[in-house]
């Protein structure tokens, strides 16, 4: 019985974090904390390759927990068992390299406890079959990641963020829960079987899909509702850092995939892909746009990650439109590519999220303005960093182009759609996720560029030393597989097409072991094909046998010297292209329009010896439009009931009076 | 006979509406005690009343009570209170008399505007009484909230309670666990209030709740 | 003879207490007095617990039905662990000199004498005598709200009571009303005031009187219970008054309010042309829902902010008793419990933070998780309890009011989710600045670990009860959210 | 026997790429040359540059790692495989299916993020301006390409070149505006991305609006060689893309007999040449616009592209 099994390693992970509580003043125990957690997320790692890999049938199984009367339900079937492949990959991961890690934590008081528990509850996510049960490991998802959050709590930055993490957590949570109360029904079928079955008029299903976008996307972090993952993802020491983007972002999609094409199902209406189109497209965009801004390596990154949503539900938008009109082939393609970038974010987002911080424990310093030329020290961590940069500006042979491929391949199949706004929608989402690849690709030149090459910017900088071994391991088992999903998409397109074929009435993609090559063929009669493979071999092949060439016949002497720079080098390592500066001509494209951004150089006369100064002011349309107005309104309702702390005992009493002839006038005039 | 009866309880209770717009009249402490004692008599002489038409002796009882405790003991013992705190005599109005009057009026329209129609049930006197004792308790409310002193929201708080003893005293046969506990509550209130007025006096120099309200709670913070 | 026995565990239930009241007022030594509270409270807690299983049948005065016998136990398991958390403030209260040991015998004495009011209303079968208890717990949490005699807490106790005698009034008006309205039908006398009988009648009673009966009823007994724009009494007397006494307000006496309320909920729901309470007690919570969380954001004071929640909590459980049905009634009741356990939790918590850092001010507490691990964690864990998340207990009542309200009236679920929304967003932005940050004030040593022990109690049980509630328990809320309508 | 022929094909093919690249190069100089009524260098001139830079010993500056030296060969391999995808005389060569259109951006793409990178290395600021310069061009010229092969696509109904190519050769393509938009897009971005006027200035140093001349700043011997040959590779991919999209006459499919390879090779010497003689023309015709309008004509070149793509989106259904 895997399930049982599933189960109760989960619970071991929480009993790991309750050992960890008593244990965590002691040194050496989170070793042997992450140590566990590192086992257990491997077999769990394991059993869920083989469920979906063996295609065997759901498992349920129902513990006398939860709602009395229902009984906490669990199942695993294809869907959670590639999410749960996801999950525990990224745990296994970041377990290995908080190995390493782990002994820089100022508080492992604070980490230690909640790590094992976080993970155990983003298991049970995966595995409720529920709605109570659901909900219930869903917050407590939400409540573990938040204490890590809050882990340094002492910058008041970090309070800020996890405050309004937990908020927007809470936001997201009451939504789904009228979303369950909506699907439930007035009986209260809250168990998933029931919901499956039970009909829904078009109106209450409409309604019902977009508190699940409110409470699924609060929580992927989709526009306008990505506020607080900027804020939270950074707070968090690194590796849960890589664990909120990389995987809970992912538990959020997998909650957004079981209610939406699971749950509802048949039959949807054509508009819900229009939808969650443009959200995908607009999320996509400005998450990247935001990325562009950011001086702040992680914050960069956990910028990407709204970027990486956005794309995500492109692919699922487009396989709703899709659904809607009966294309399941189609569907099947949208749906796969969805699911392969969930798989190749995870695994690219959690390698540079661990590698900023290795640069972390290395340098402490977050800031891109204070790093700089750290290839040289830390060479190897410089190469698993430049991998996971490149596969997630989607270049080829890396994973990220393959499954961005396929969405766009994906997209060229709209114009078969008949719904008019489609048809118009879907080029223009095509050009954003052109744009915001192109810019994810500028974005990581910087973060890479600015980062680790050059000349350091900051004595921090320059005395950083490679990191210890298990973090080196972690980084390049993820780029490793990076890689191997880059020229080999057909095995991991085969691999998901149990889920995609459960969530799309039985259509799949073709088998793609059978091509030659291993091309990736995502429809038959069409004939593009991608084969990362053969890319991989032919760049191998010329770059290696140009080189042969030339330092055969040629010549391949080297000398070192200081650098030309047109004749005047510069000696201050000051005087380098900054993360600002690089940034500054997409900033004149883009964020004039976005952000409002204002540039104001301050430049004294000649003889005047103070120093000129340049400042950049943005606004971030989102916050100012959409969340200042609310918090305003709750501070300014505040104030005004606040007097009614203060009246006097004759007010109370006169508070009541009326009450009471109020209610009796009402009777008088009532019959 | 009947009549007699009727007009005889509809004479008191009526009697105590009037003295209840009287109380809101007064604007001198003391008169306000003796109003109030005369408002604890026709509450006895009612529920006397009520007592002989209903064969209801313990209803005697009740009336006893009143009659002791409220028409005498308690106009005394505040009588006392008031002149060993020495607090000043008149007390300030919130808002006219004038305006009281209109409200009572209004409050004693409204009560028998949701009082007779809803008894219908039961027999014309239990609704008179009923009428006017919602009135009395509406009004004493009344003087509850718009004085500001302590003594006379007490008395506001007594009138109150003459209100409902007469609404227990129409309700026929109601079991003498009623009138036991009105009589016990008002002795607690009583000797509570005898307390918090001691209290107070250590603390605040009047029992003018202006100025209590000066330290209204969490307004320091 | 199991008759019998019950009969005796009934008694018991009253009799100790009052004993024990009339004992601790003559009792000088301040650490007997504790013992003695702490022995009594016990043994009240094993009659109840006896009752538990052998229920005497119900009489004229006296009856223990499956509605009240669960809240019989939970109060006294809670004024358990209360007067055992108060020996060991009592004992600090002594030693910053705000209490004197005089004062101590009449603090011990009330609390006894609370109790036993408590349970004599939980335990009355007759709604004259419900009146009286609760205006005895009334006059006795009065008199222990000013015990510490400064301005601020005469002036809350003089606020209490003031209100609270006009709750009282109104709610006997009501009573002799519905006294009223049975007496046509049932005669005259004691039958016509006990539940079981009226219960029984009621469909034939006459509406309007009832109505009306209940308009009165809900404003006096509402007023007890602290449901805005009644409420006026509870913060200030939560925040003047010594800690438990605040526990044991916040935990207890609003459900003795709330209890009898429910009871002529019944009532009314037994007669069929009657008004259906619902709107008007839905329309209570939430305006007490929705102040609240408007509230919280301003104060300053730790417990009057904690009292304010306990203001939106009685909302809550309003509301879903308003909006009745299975689903709701359960949720209800389920809400009624755990709001006392991780209420008089967080108090307990409170009342140590407070005698640790000296004061009760919120811009002068910060970062106690990181001074006082025990009390920080344990504040932590309490607010985030009380805010509905799992794997504590509010959630399941939460999850149960919100979706069963959405299905049946989406239109009362946005208010009410919103209201959720905005105090959870509030209190938690209080919770941040208490229990993070860089601390301040003085770094004095916390308690004892062991004084901890009734929040850690309080607290084990709501987690337990987060995600398994025993089956017993179950039938008993299902029966009586059958019984609720 | 097939098989072996069809990877002559295509191995002839690359190296046939790699011969010509420098020669279209030193055609478009002298042209232009001979416009500004100069003599010029000689056609070979690029050739002698490339020999003599790989006899010269590289100079690394000191802050310069191991990326600065790996880069060139990455860029030269990336660019010289999406130059080898592209069908220049013969349509349908055997590994043409292994990569599509959208893969030949992408790894044009992975060439300019090394090659950027390769700029922030040393750590010079010429080098960061080159770099943040060519990424914002980039950030425009990508999304345009991508919409032109929207358009391709949703007329051929495949994203891979050689079929797109026959596609064209077929009678059902007519005149349609979308292709006319799409041609203007791909020119307008072909300038940009192979930084010629009015973009940029391939001629220039010491120039404070150099983009590509920027980044390779640096260089020096053996990697500078590569990295000029990648350029004028990736000038001939372009050219060699608009003439197989646009032009597509005289092309041949694989597996026919020598004569009709010939003939291929013919006309796409041809369209090479005049396609040179246009560029030519057009650069000594117009001057060198700021680098902050760049962005101005790029994005008129994207929504160009978008404006194709949603006519054809559109006209699918009528």
């Amino acid at each position: 019985m895997p399930l049982s099994l599933l189960l109760s390693l989960s619970m071991a992970l929480l009993v790991v974090g309750l050992h960890a509580i008593s244990a965590a003043r002691r040194t050496g125990r989170s070793q042997q904390t992450y140590g566990i957690s590192l086992v257990i997320c491997v077999i769990l790692l394991g059993m869920a390759l083989v469920h979906l890999l063996s295609a065997a049938a759901p498992a349920t199984l129902i513990l006398p927990l939860g709602l009395p009367w229902l009984g906490a339900h669990f199942r695993l079937d294809a869907l959670s068992a590639f999410f749960l492949m996801v999950v525990n990959l990224g745990g296994a991961v970041a377990s290995l390299f908080a190995l390493g890690y782990g002994q820089h934590e100022p508080a492992p008081g604070r980490v230690l406890p909640f790590y094992p528990a976080f993970l155990a509850g983003m298991n049970l996510v995966l595995l409720a079959d529920d709605a109570f049960t659901f909900l219930f490991a869903w917050e407590f998802m939400s409540l573990s990641s938040w204490a890590l959050v809050m882990a340094h709590h002492r910058e008041s930055a970090n309070t800020r963020a996890g405050y309004l993490y937990l908020v927007m957590a809470c936001f997201g949570t009451l939504a789904l829960l009228l979303a369950f109360g909506l699907l439930a029904g007035p009986q209260g079928g809250y168990d998933f079987a029931t919901i499956r079955t039970a009909e829904m008029t078009p109106g209450l299903a409409a309604l019902a899909l977009i508190l699940v976008l409110m409470g699924t996307g609060s929580k992927a972090g989709l526009v306008p509702l990505h506020v607080w993952l900027p804020l939270a993802h950074p707070a968090a020491p690194s590796h849960v850092s890589a664990l909120m983007s990389g995987v809970m972002t992912k538990v959020a999609v997998y909650g957004f995939i079981r209610i939406v094409f699971d749950l509802l199902g048949e039959p949807v209406a054509w508009w819900w892909g229009g939808l969650v189109l443009g959200l995908g497209g607009i999320t996509a965009v400005l998450g990247v746009l935001y990325a562009l801004m950011q001086h702040d390596l992680k914050r960069l990154l956990a910028y990407h990650t709204v970027e990486n949503i956005g794309i995500i539900f492109i692919g699922l938008g487009l396989a709703l439109a899709f659904q809607g009109n009966q294309m399941y082939a189609s569907a099947a393609l949208a749906l796969t590519a969805a699911l392969f970038h969930v798989l190749n974010h995870s695994l690219f987002k959690s390698l540079l999220f661990l590698g900023t911080g290795a640069v972390l424990a290395a340098t402490g310093e977050r800031d891109m303005e204070r790093l700089g030329g750290l290839i040289h020290p830390m060479p190897w961590t410089a190469l698993a960093f430049l991998i996971g940069a490149a596969a997630i500006s989607a270049l080829p042979p890396l994973n990220g182009f393959a499954s961005e491929w396929l969405t766009f391949q994906a997209i060229l199949l709209t114009p078969e759609l008949p719904q008019w706004l489609l048809k118009f929608l879907a080029p223009a989402v095509g050009a954003l996720l052109a744009l915001s690849a192109a810019l994810a690709a500028a974005c990581f030149v910087k973060a890479f560029g600015i980062t680790f090459l050059g000349r350091p910017r900051s004595p921090a900088a320059a005395q950083a030393c490679e990191t210890d071994r298990y973090s080196l391991t972690a980084l390049f088992t993820l780029a490793t597989l990076c890689l191997l999903a880059g020229i080999l998409p057909g095995l991991v397109v085969d691999g998901l097409s149990p889920a995609v074929s459960l969530l799309n009435g039985g259509a799949r993609l073709p088998v793609q072991q059978s091509q030659p090559w291993l091309t990736l063929v995502p429809v038959v009669d069409v004939k593009s094909t991608y084969n990362g493979l053969l890319v991989l071999l032919f760049m191998a092949l010329s770059g290696i046998l140009a080189a042969v060439l030339i330092h055969r016949f040629a010549s391949h002497g080297v000398r070192r010297s200081p650098a030309w720079d047109c004749g005047f080098p510069d000696v201050n390592p000051a005087a380098q292209y900054t993360a600002g500066s690089f940034a500054q001509p997409i900033r004149r494209v883009f964020g004039s329009v976005v952000f409002q951004a204002r540039e104001q150089v301050t430049m004294p006369p000649p003889g005047d010896g103070r120093a000129a100064r340049f400042e950049v002011k943005m606004r971030d349309p989102v916050w100012d439009y959409g969340y200042a107005p609310i918090t305003a309104a709750v501070i300014a309702i505040s104030n005004r009931f606040n007097h009614l702390q203060y009246l006097t005992i004759r007010r109370y009493l006169s508070l009541v009076f009326g009450a009471l002839v109020l209610l009796l006038l009402g009777m008088a005039l009532w019959r | 006979m009947h009549g007699l009866e009727f007009d005889i309880a509809h004479l008191l209770a009526g009697g105590m509406v009037v003295i209840s717009l009287l109380l809101l009249y007064q604007d001198r402490l003391y008169a306000l005690l003796k109003v109030f004692a005369l408002h604890s008599l026709t509450l006895a002489l009612a529920v006397g009343w009520q007592a002989h038409i209903q064969e209801a002796h313990h209803l005697y009882v009740t009336a006893g009570i009143a009659l002791v405790f409220k028409a005498i003991v308690i106009p005394i013992a505040l009588y006392r209170i008031v002149r060993q705190l020495g607090i000043h005599r008149t007390l300030e109005v919130v808002g006219g008399v004038g305006r009281d009057m209109l409200a009572g009026a209004a409050l004693v329209a409204l009560a028998i505007l949701v009082m007779l129609p809803v008894t219908a049930g039961t027999d014309a006197v239990a609704r008179e009484d009923l009428a006017f004792a919602l009135a009395v308790v509406l009004l004493g409310l009344l003087l509850m909230v718009n004085r500001h002193n302590a003594v006379s929201l007490v008395i506001g708080f007594m009138s109150l309670e003459n209100g409902l003893v007469l609404a227990a005293a129409g309700a026929r046969g109601m079991p003498l666990a009623v009138e036991i506990s009105v009589a016990f509550s008002v002795l607690i209130a009583l000797i509570v209030i005898g307390i918090f007025l001691f209290r107070i006096r250590e603390r605040f120099d009047s029992v003018d709740m202006q100025a209590m309200d000066a330290f209204r709670g969490g307004r320091r913070r | 003879m199991s008759g019998a026995l019950g009969w005796m565990a009934l008694a018991a239930l009253l009799a100790v207490p009052a004993g024990a009241a009339l004992l601790l007022v003559g009792l000088p030594s301040y650490r007997l007095g504790a013992g003695l509270n702490v022995g009594a409270a016990l043994l009240s807690l094993l009659a109840s617990l006896i009752l538990l299983w052998i229920r005497p049948d119900a009489n004229l005065y006296l009856r223990v039905d499956d509605f009240n016998i669960y809240l019989i136990v939970l109060n006294n398991l809670v004024s358990l662990t209360t007067s055992a958390f108060s020996a060991g403030y009592i004992a600090h209260e002594l030693e910053s000199g705000r209490l004197t040991p005089k004062y101590l015998r009449f603090y011990h004495a009330m609390y006894q004498a609370l109790v036993f009011a408590m349970n004599l209303a939980f335990l009355a079968n007759n709604i004259g005598l419900l009146w009286v208890a609760i205006e005895l717990a009334t006059l006795a949490t009065v008199l222990m709200v000013g015990i510490y005699r400064t301005r601020e807490a005469l002036e809350a106790a003089w606020k209490y009571f003031i209100l609270g005698s006009l709750g009282i009034a109104l709610a006997l008006f009501g009573t002799i009303l519905v006294y009223l309205a049975a007496q046509p039908i049932m005669g005259q006398g004691l039958p016509a005031m006990a539940w079981d009988q009226l219960l029984i009648h009621a469909h034939a009673f006459d509406p309007a009187l009832l109505n009306l009966a209940f308009i009165f009823l809900l404003l006096g007994y509402g007023t007890k219970a602290g449901l805005v724009p009644l409420h006026a009494w509870l913060p200030d007397a939560h925040a003047e008054g010594p800690t438990p006494i605040s526990a044991v307000l916040s935990g207890l006496l609003l459900n003795v309010a709330l209890y009898a309320v429910l009871r002529f909920k019944m009532l009314m729901n037994a007669n069929p042309s009657a008004l259906a309470p619902g709107p008007l007690m839905v329309g209570l919570g939430l305006s007490s829902l929705l102040f609240a969380g408007c509230m919280f954001y301003r104060r300053g004071d730790i417990k009057r902010l904690f009292a304010y929640s306990s203001i939106e909590h009685m909302g809550i459980i309003t509301f879903a008793f308003g909006m009745g049905g299975p689903l709701a009634n359960f949720a209800g009741l389920l809400h009624m419990t755990m709001h006392s356990l991780t209420k008089s939790a967080i108090f307990f918590a409170v009342g140590h933070i407070a005698q640790v850092k000296g004061t009760q001010r919120i811009s002068t507490i910060h970062g106690l998780t990181a001074t006082h691990p025990l009390l920080g964690w344990g504040l932590v864990i309490g607010v985030v309890a009380i805010a509905g998340m799992p794997p504590f207990g509010v959630f399941m009542s939460e999850f149960l009011v919100v979706s069963s309200t959405f299905t049946r009236q989406p239109w009362l679920a946005l208010p009410l989710v919103a209201g959720l929304l905005l105090g959870f967003g509030t209190l938690l932005w209080r919770l941040h600045a208490i229990a993070f940050g860089e601390s301040q004030g003085t770094q004095a040593l916390g308690p004892a670990p062991i004084t901890a022990l009734p929040m850690v109690t309080h607290l084990a049980l709501v987690l337990v009860a987060g995600f398994w509630l025993p089956g017993p328990l179950v039938t008993w809320f299902q029966n009586v959210a059958a019984l609720l309508g | 026997m097939a098989l072996m022929h069809d990877h002559l094909m295509q191995g002839g093919q690359m190296l046939l790429l790699l011969l010509l690249a420098p020669l279209l190069t030193g055609w478009v100089r002298t042209l232009k040359a001979q416009l500004l009524r100069r003599r010029g260098p000689s056609l070979l001139q690029p050739y002698r540059d490339l020999l003599k830079l790989l006899r010269k010993e590289v100079v690394l500056a000191d802050s310069a790692s191991w990326l600065f030296r790996v880069a060139p060969y990455l860029i030269f391999a990336a660019i010289w495989v999406a130059a080898a995808l592209v069908p220049t005389f013969a349509s349908s060569l055997p590994f043409s299916w292994s990569a599509d259109l959208i893969a030949i951006v992408a790894l044009l793409g992975t060439a300019r993020f090394f090659l950027a990178l390769a700029g922030l290395d040393v750590g010079t600021s010429f080098g960061g301006i080159g770099a943040s310069r060519e990424m914002m061009i980039a950030s425009l010229a990508e999304p345009a390409m991508l919409m032109l092969v929207f358009t391709l696509s949703l007329l051929a109904g495949t994203t891979e070149l050689s079929a797109v190519a026959r596609f064209m050769l077929t009678a059902d393509v007519g005149l349609r505006v979308s292709l006319a938009l799409a041609l203007l897009a791909l020119i307008m971005v072909a300038i940009a991305e192979n930084a010629r006027i009015p973009v940029d200035n391939p001629a220039t140093h010491l120039e404070l609006t150099m983009v590509h001349e920027a980044m390779v700043l640096e260089y020096s011997g053996r990697h500078l060689a590569l990295i000029e040959l990648a350029a004028s590779l990736k000038l001939l991919l372009y050219l060699s893309l608009l003439g197989c999209i646009f032009v597509p006459w005289g092309m041949t499919t694989a597996g026919e007999e020598a004569t009709a390879y010939l003939l291929g090779v013919a006309a796409y010497l041809a369209k090479l040449g005049l396609g040179g003689l246009l560029l030519a023309l057009f650069e000594t015709s117009i001057a060198k616009m700021r680098v902050f309008r760049v962005d101005q004509f790029l994005s008129a070149a994207l929504m160009l592209g978008l404006l194709g793509a949603l006519l054809l989106f559109v006209s699918r259904s009528l």
